[in-house]
């Protein structure tokens, strides 16, 4: 699609095609009707146009039948595109399972990467190709938003919370992103590239940066330096408070009789504010931990229960998804 | 309507009534006050424009060349602040609202004048303030004010502009309250709801969303103010706030005031379109009814701000599919507006130059808003300068043209001369030409990905720069084209040809009293027999053929 | 001046309905109702009161349907504002895994 | 259609101003404007109220326990101070409307002694709430939110006694709604003492009469409003967490 002069960015990613069929289709219909009210309009300046200075021209009433039209086909058309768009950004937004976790915090004005193996990354993300990847997002400060417009992906980064945001990226190459939600000074310079590997050369880059420790055992020490273990036990096998093996992914049941589902967010919450979901049989003697820990240390930690987990998330091995 | 008396050119007219700054400054007098209003509106758009200026030129290239970062992101913040708040909302509604509700309908001032001279000064206080805040350093947090940037990590002058706002809120209620009273209670005998002017009615629209609307972005201000002073956490998340609420917040707001902004261009538009094809406009009631729809519609779509903002996926879809419901009144007018020039007898003055460019503008404008209301596509385009290229389409290509249009039209009312036709032509053409070189440029950088409030952008993105010199050329352009009505305008004040009391020999009541109007607009209080837009009477409607008999010389 | 002018009378028993609401309020706070139901129990009380306020003591029920189409535009904004938000709230954690 | 509008030729009322027609038109556009602003004032509330709304739904625990420090005894009686003060407002119209201006007087008067009791009531209840340490982050500076927490079994009625599941940091959100509710609610309150304060002189100097006594309703349907609004904030501020107490954790 690059011609002698881009209209549409790079395309790399398997959601891009769809966004950009969905995209022609709006220009099509923008074109379309621009073109027929332009065309009707200076056609009946010119045709109309006052030939004497005195002339009256015969009033019009108004059309039913017309006025019926012309609201029903648009609100046709606009359904359309409506249904389109939801049924492409369902999808988008809806977790996968099965895909690589990326760990990322932003900061003013600076993104820091961690993978599930460890790697850590600063304004550079490296990713093989033709996986899913999802990356669990949260900031140290203000709103930030990841957006690779090769991907025609776009998400912000709330303070307090996680939120996520997936993708498989279908072809090689270096990809800028960009920060799209103004956070301040260095707004326009909080970006980088997303580079995009083919599987063995990303295999190559995994194991060169292999020393460090992943996530999930960082959280693991965390885990004992705090003093988490001194309740949920050395391995969280549970004591004064509940084991936490195999928590993440399935359902809690709650005090109040009421369930919920322990996503990450849920871990955030547990960890911070722990008083707010009470796990049956269990009475509120945690301590929060809000204020004492950095929002890669709680990423870190929430990667440590999450192991604990048989809900198995990929370890970026270069292993080709399985293609059904 | 015969019976009308019109007042003797050479009497007392408004403008002479009273002599001396006092009496301007505490009149009571709608058109006086609608004049101090262009004033002052004038004013802000000036600063507000030179800003945009400011922006283009350091556009022009991929690094920081002219300004630092930190100077550049106040200058966008301002920039927005000033036009939209203190330029767009006031200007049609204020000014042209302000002069002709109570002639259109045949009163004698608004129901409250007292009120209207104080939301003036409110917003002159307002206005003064944010000026203050803008002097002492100015704001830098986007006109949008997101939290938690705007309550806790931006060193600018927040409370200070937001107090700005806050206090200029005030006098949009006040103004929006004050049309609603006036057109519900103030209309001339016979002046029947169906009688009136498209105008009115989409005035009317326009106060019932001032006066539901914007107590909320008040209280939202307000919030954000006191946490900044106070550190109280009602949006910051470390204390259990949700910033997301304030977006829900600022947007209910948001999203209502930018039918603030179109609407009262629509109403100019309207009367545009009619008068200058001399025809009754097509689908009378559906224009006017179409105009509520959008003020109501308009309260259900703040969300589509959100798409991307970690909304619920589900709230996102709500307010997709309503975002293209409130499509369908707006698409209603264009059709009618379309119309109504079918076999029509149609000048080419400035004002219908304005208006029929307004019409294509419009059009793309709201169009690209579809894109923008797609789910999908908004989370690509979220963010990028297709969404600048959005607003201005319908902010500067849509309302400023009808403004300008206005102007013009009722120039010779107002002023009491008419302006140079020449000129105006011109002036128009170099405007559209200049204004689409602009902004088009900026839906391709858009969907490219360049994400809007960037001080800098890559290098290697060469079809960003090229893009990037486009607009600002094309901003020069439309710079010199806005800069000669300023100057004919002015001239045509005291050099202009003396305006007759119907120079455009129209029906509608503000042509029946004289140019300028007398303090109280009418001699004796009007009483209405005939339907808005009725240039041929009833009998000719049924001749056969496109032209009725030749009319009955008006005055 | 077609006014209608309210009675006395009428001011004292719409006094007393209301002391007796904020009587009946307080006593129902203390007591424990299944589920949500305190919530609504005082709301309805308190919406009861403010009515009566509105129809009597502003005398709205006496007015114009103007008025009431005016207050009712009031509640009908503050429900969009209310919904709308709430629906965001409501709906976050529906979505399902891919 | 040819009749000249029946320009009233009856005496010219001398309250009415050169821009009406006649006082009826007047009247209406004074109560329509009221009831217009009053629509504003219903939406500028409603903002905080949504707040509280969405807060009480995530943080209901935080919300009872903050709700059941609050003085239930000076609540209930401020809104029964409200409430005769609405009925004596309501008086005050009905006097004028019948011409007897003394009587308009007396009401007023006794309105406005009302609403002072209320501001004064709501100052000591603030006092209590700065003497507990209860006034949101910085607000008062040098006096940062510090409540001392009960430990179960503690009945110190100036230590905050949390339900299961309340932190304290969600109880300082409640008491920032709180504040910001009955703040603007107790300004509203001096802005109607002042408007009284207005209307008090005007009827002593003899302004009203059962043909002009628009601003006197007016100006009630301003207090009256007032006092809506403290029918919610009393409920949802000091109400509805008060069946928790025994949950105290
Ligand atoms: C006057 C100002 C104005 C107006 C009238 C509109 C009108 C519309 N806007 Fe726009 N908008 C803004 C000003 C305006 N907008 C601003 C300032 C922003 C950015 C705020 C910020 O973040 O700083 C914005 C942002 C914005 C967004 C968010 C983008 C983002 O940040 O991610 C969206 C998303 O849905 C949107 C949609 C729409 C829609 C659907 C309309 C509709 O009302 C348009 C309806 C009109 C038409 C559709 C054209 C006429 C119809 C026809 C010719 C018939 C054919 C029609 C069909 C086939 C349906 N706008
Ligand atoms: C009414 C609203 C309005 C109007 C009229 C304009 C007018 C213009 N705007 Fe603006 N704009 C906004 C509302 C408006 N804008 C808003 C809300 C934002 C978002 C801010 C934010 O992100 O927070 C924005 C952001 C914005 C940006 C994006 C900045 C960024 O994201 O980094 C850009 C970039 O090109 C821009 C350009 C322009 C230009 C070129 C004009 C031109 O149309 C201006 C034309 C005028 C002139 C060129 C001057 C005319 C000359 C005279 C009046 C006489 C001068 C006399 C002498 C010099 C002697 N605007
Ligand atoms: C004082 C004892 C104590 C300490 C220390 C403690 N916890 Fe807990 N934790 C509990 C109790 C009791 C519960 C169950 C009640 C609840 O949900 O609050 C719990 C619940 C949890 C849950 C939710 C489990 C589920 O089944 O839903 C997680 C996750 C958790 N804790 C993680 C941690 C981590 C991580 C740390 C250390 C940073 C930690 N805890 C420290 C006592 C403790
Ligand atoms: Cu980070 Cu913009
Ligand atoms: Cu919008």
């Amino acid at each position: 699609m690059q011609s002698w002069f881009p209209f549409i960015p790079e395309s790399a990613s398997t959601y891009s095609g769809d966004v950009d069929a969905l995209y022609f289709y709006i220009s099509g219909v923008t074109i379309f009707f621009t073109l027929l009210i332009s065309f009707v309009i200076i056609f009946f300046v010119i045709k109309y146009r006052r030939r004497n200075p005195t002339e009256i021209p015969r009033p019009i009433e108004g059309s039913m039948k017309l006025e019926t039209l012309w609201s029903v086909i648009p609100l046709l058309i606009a359904m359309t595109i409506f249904f389109w768009g939801a049924k492409v950004y369902f999808n988008q937004y809806r977790p996968p399972q099965n895909a690589i976790e990326v760990y990322v915090v932003g900061k003013q004005w600076m993104w820091k990467f961690q993978h599930a193996t460890g790697q850590r990354e600063i304004n550079e993300l490296h990713i093989p190709v033709g996986r899913k990847i999802r990356l669990i997002m949260a900031t140290e400060d203000v709103i930030h938003d990841v957006f690779v417009p090769a991907f025609r992906i776009k998400t912000d980064v709330v303070p307090g919370r996680y939120t996520t945001e997936w993708f498989e990226a279908t072809k090689p190459g270096r990809y800028h992103f960009f920060c799209a939600e103004y956070c301040g000074m260095n707004h326009s310079g909080m970006g980088g590239y997303v580079v995009v590997m083919d599987p063995t050369e990303f295999e190559n880059w995994l194991s060169g940066n292999a020393n460090q420790m992943s996530p999930a055992a960082a959280g693991q020490q965390m885990f004992e330096s705090l003093g988490c273990a001194s309740c949920h036990g050395a391995n969280a096998e549970g004591g004064r408070g509940p084991a936490l093996l195999g928590v993440y992914g399935n359902n809690v049941t709650l005090n109040n009789g009421q369930t919920a589902r322990a996503d990450e967010g849920y871990l955030r919450e547990s960890i911070l504010n722990p008083q707010a979901k009470i796990v049956t049989g269990f009475g509120p003697i945690m301590p929060s931990f809000q204020g004492q820990l950095s929002e890669e240390q709680l990423l870190q930690l929430v990667a440590y229960v999450k192991s604990l987990s048989t809900t198995k998330t990929e370890t970026p091995t270069a292993k080709p998804a399985p293609k059904k | 309507m015969e019976e009308f008396v019109i007042p003797k050119q050479a009497g007392a007219n408004y403008l002479n009534a009273e002599h001396g700054l006092k009496s301007w400054l505490l009149t009571k007098d709608h058109k006086r006050i609608a004049l101090l209003y262009l004033g002052a509106i004038s004013f802000f758009f000036f600063i507000g424009s030179l800003y945009a200026m400011a922006i283009r030129l350091e556009l022009l290239s991929p690094q920081a060349d002219l300004v630092q970062s930190s100077t550049y992101n106040k200058m966008f913040t301002q920039h927005g602040i000033i036009m939209v708040f203190f330029f767009l909302i006031p200007s049609i509604p204020a000014t042209l609202g302000n002069f002709l509700i109570p002639m259109m309908i045949g009163a004698k001032d608004l129901a409250f004048p007292r009120i209207n001279l104080l939301s003036w000064y409110i917003y002159i206080l307002g206005g003064g303030v944010t000026i203050y805040a803008l002097l002492a350093g100015g704001v830098d947090t986007g006109w949008t004010f997101y939290v938690p940037y705007s309550t806790t990590f931006s060193n600018s002058y927040v409370i200070a502009a937001g107090l700005g706002i806050f206090i200029n809120g005030f006098s949009s209620i006040l103004t929006g309250l004050n049309f609603i009273v006036t057109i519900h209670t103030m209309r001339a005998p016979g002046m029947t709801w169906y009688r009136l002017p498209l105008f009115v009615w989409a005035h009317y629209a326009t106060s019932l969303i001032m006066i539901l609307g914007t107590p909320v972005i008040a209280i939202t201000i307000l919030l954000v103010a006191l946490e900044r002073l106070a550190h109280i956490g009602i949006f910051d998340p470390a204390a259990g706030g949700d910033p997301i609420l304030f977006q829900h917040l600022f947007w209910f707001y948001s999203h209502p005031a930018v039918y603030i902004m179109v609407l009262p261009g629509m109403g100019v538009i309207s009367e545009l379109i009619a008068n200058f094809s001399r025809k009754n406009i097509f689908g009378y009631k559906f224009v006017a009814f179409s105009s509520l729809a959008i003020a109501v519609f308009g309260f259900l779509v703040w969300g589509h701000h959100l798409f991307v903002a970690s909304q619920s996926v589900y709230a996102g879809m709500i307010f997709s599919f309503l975002s293209f419901a409130v499509a369908i009144p707006s698409a209603i007018k264009v059709f009618n507006w379309t119309a109504t020039l079918y076999k029509g007898s149609i000048s080419y003055d400035t004002p219908m130059l304005y208006a029929l460019g307004f019409i294509g503008l419009f059009t793309i404008g709201g169009m690209t808003g579809l894109f923008l209301a797609a789910l999908a596509v908004d989370v690509h385009l979220s963010d990028t300068y297709f969404v600048v290229a959005h607003f201005h389409y319908i902010m500067v290509g849509g309302t400023l043209l009808a403004y300008l249009g206005g102007l013009h039209y009722w120039w010779p009312k107002i002023s009491g001369r008419m302006y140079p036709e020449g000129w105006g032509r011109f002036s128009a053409l170099v405007i559209f030409v200049g204004f689409n070189l602009t902004f088009a440029p900026q839906f391709v950088l858009g969907y490219l990905g360049m994400p809007r409030r960037y001080h800098t952008y890559p290098a290697d993105m060469v079809s960003w720069q090229v893009l990037h010199v486009l607009s600002t050329a094309g901003a020069s352009i439309l710079g010199f084209g806005l800069m000669v009505p300023l100057i004919y305008l002015a001239w045509s004040l005291r050099y202009g040809r003396i305006a007759e009391a119907n120079p455009w020999k129209l029906p509608g009541l503000e042509w029946q009293t004289a140019s300028p109007p007398p303090t109280e607009n009418f001699l004796t209080t009007p009483i209405v027999t005939t339907e808005a837009y009725e240039f041929a009477p009833p009998e000719h409607k049924s001749v056969v053929g496109r032209f009725a008999r030749q009319p009955p010389a008006k005055v | 001046m077609s006014e209608h002018i309210v009675q006395p009378r009428v001011y004292i028993v719409i006094f007393l309905a209301l002391m007796v609401g904020t009587g009946l309020t307080l006593l129902a706070a203390f007591r424990d109702f299944p589920g949500p139901l305190n919530v609504v129990v005082a709301m309805t009380i308190a919406v009861v009161k403010a009515t009566l306020v509105v129809l009597y003591f502003m005398h709205v029920r006496y007015s114009s349907r103007l008025i009431w189409l005016v207050i009712g535009s009031a509640l009908f904004w503050l429900a969009i504002m209310f919904a709308l938000t709430i629906s965001d709230y409501w709906t976050r954690a529906w979505l399902p895994p891919l | 259609m040819t009749e000249r509008l029946a320009t009233t030729h009856q005496e010219h009322h001398r309250a009415l101003q050169h821009h009406f027609e006649n006082m009826e038109q007047q009247r209406e556009a004074g109560t329509l404007g009221m009831w217009v602003f009053l629509v504003t004032e219903i939406m500028f509330f409603g903002g905080l109220f949504l707040a509280y709304t969405i807060y009480r739904y995530q943080y209901p625990a935080a919300f009872a326990s903050a709700s059941n420090h609050l003085d239930i005894r000076l609540g209930a009686i401020n809104t029964a101070v409200l409430i005769v003060s609405s009925f004596t407002m309501a008086m005050a119209v009905y006097s004028t409307q019948i011409g007897k201006q003394r009587h308009t007087i007396i009401c007023l008067i006794l309105t406005m002694i009302l609403g002072a009791t209320f501001l004064g009531i709501k100052a000591v209840e603030y006092h209590d709430k700065y003497r507990d340490n209860l006034i949101p982050g910085q607000l008062i500076p040098g006096h940062p939110f510090n409540p001392a927490v009960a430990k179960p079994g503690d009945t110190d009625e100036h230590k905050l006694h949390l339900v299961e599941g309340a932190t304290v940091r969600n109880v300082e959100l409640f008491y920032w709604i709180y504040f910001a509710m009955t703040g603007l609610h107790a300004l509203h309150m001096i802005i109607g003492l002042g408007i009284m304060m207005v209307l008090t002189i005007m009827a002593w100097r003899g302004r009203f009469g059962p043909e002009y006594h628009a601003p006197v309703e007016v100006s009630g349907l301003y207090w009256h409003f007032v006092d809506i609004i403290w029918i919610f904030l009393f409920p949802l501020l000091y109400l509805l967490g008060r069946h928790l107490q025994g949950h105290i954790g």
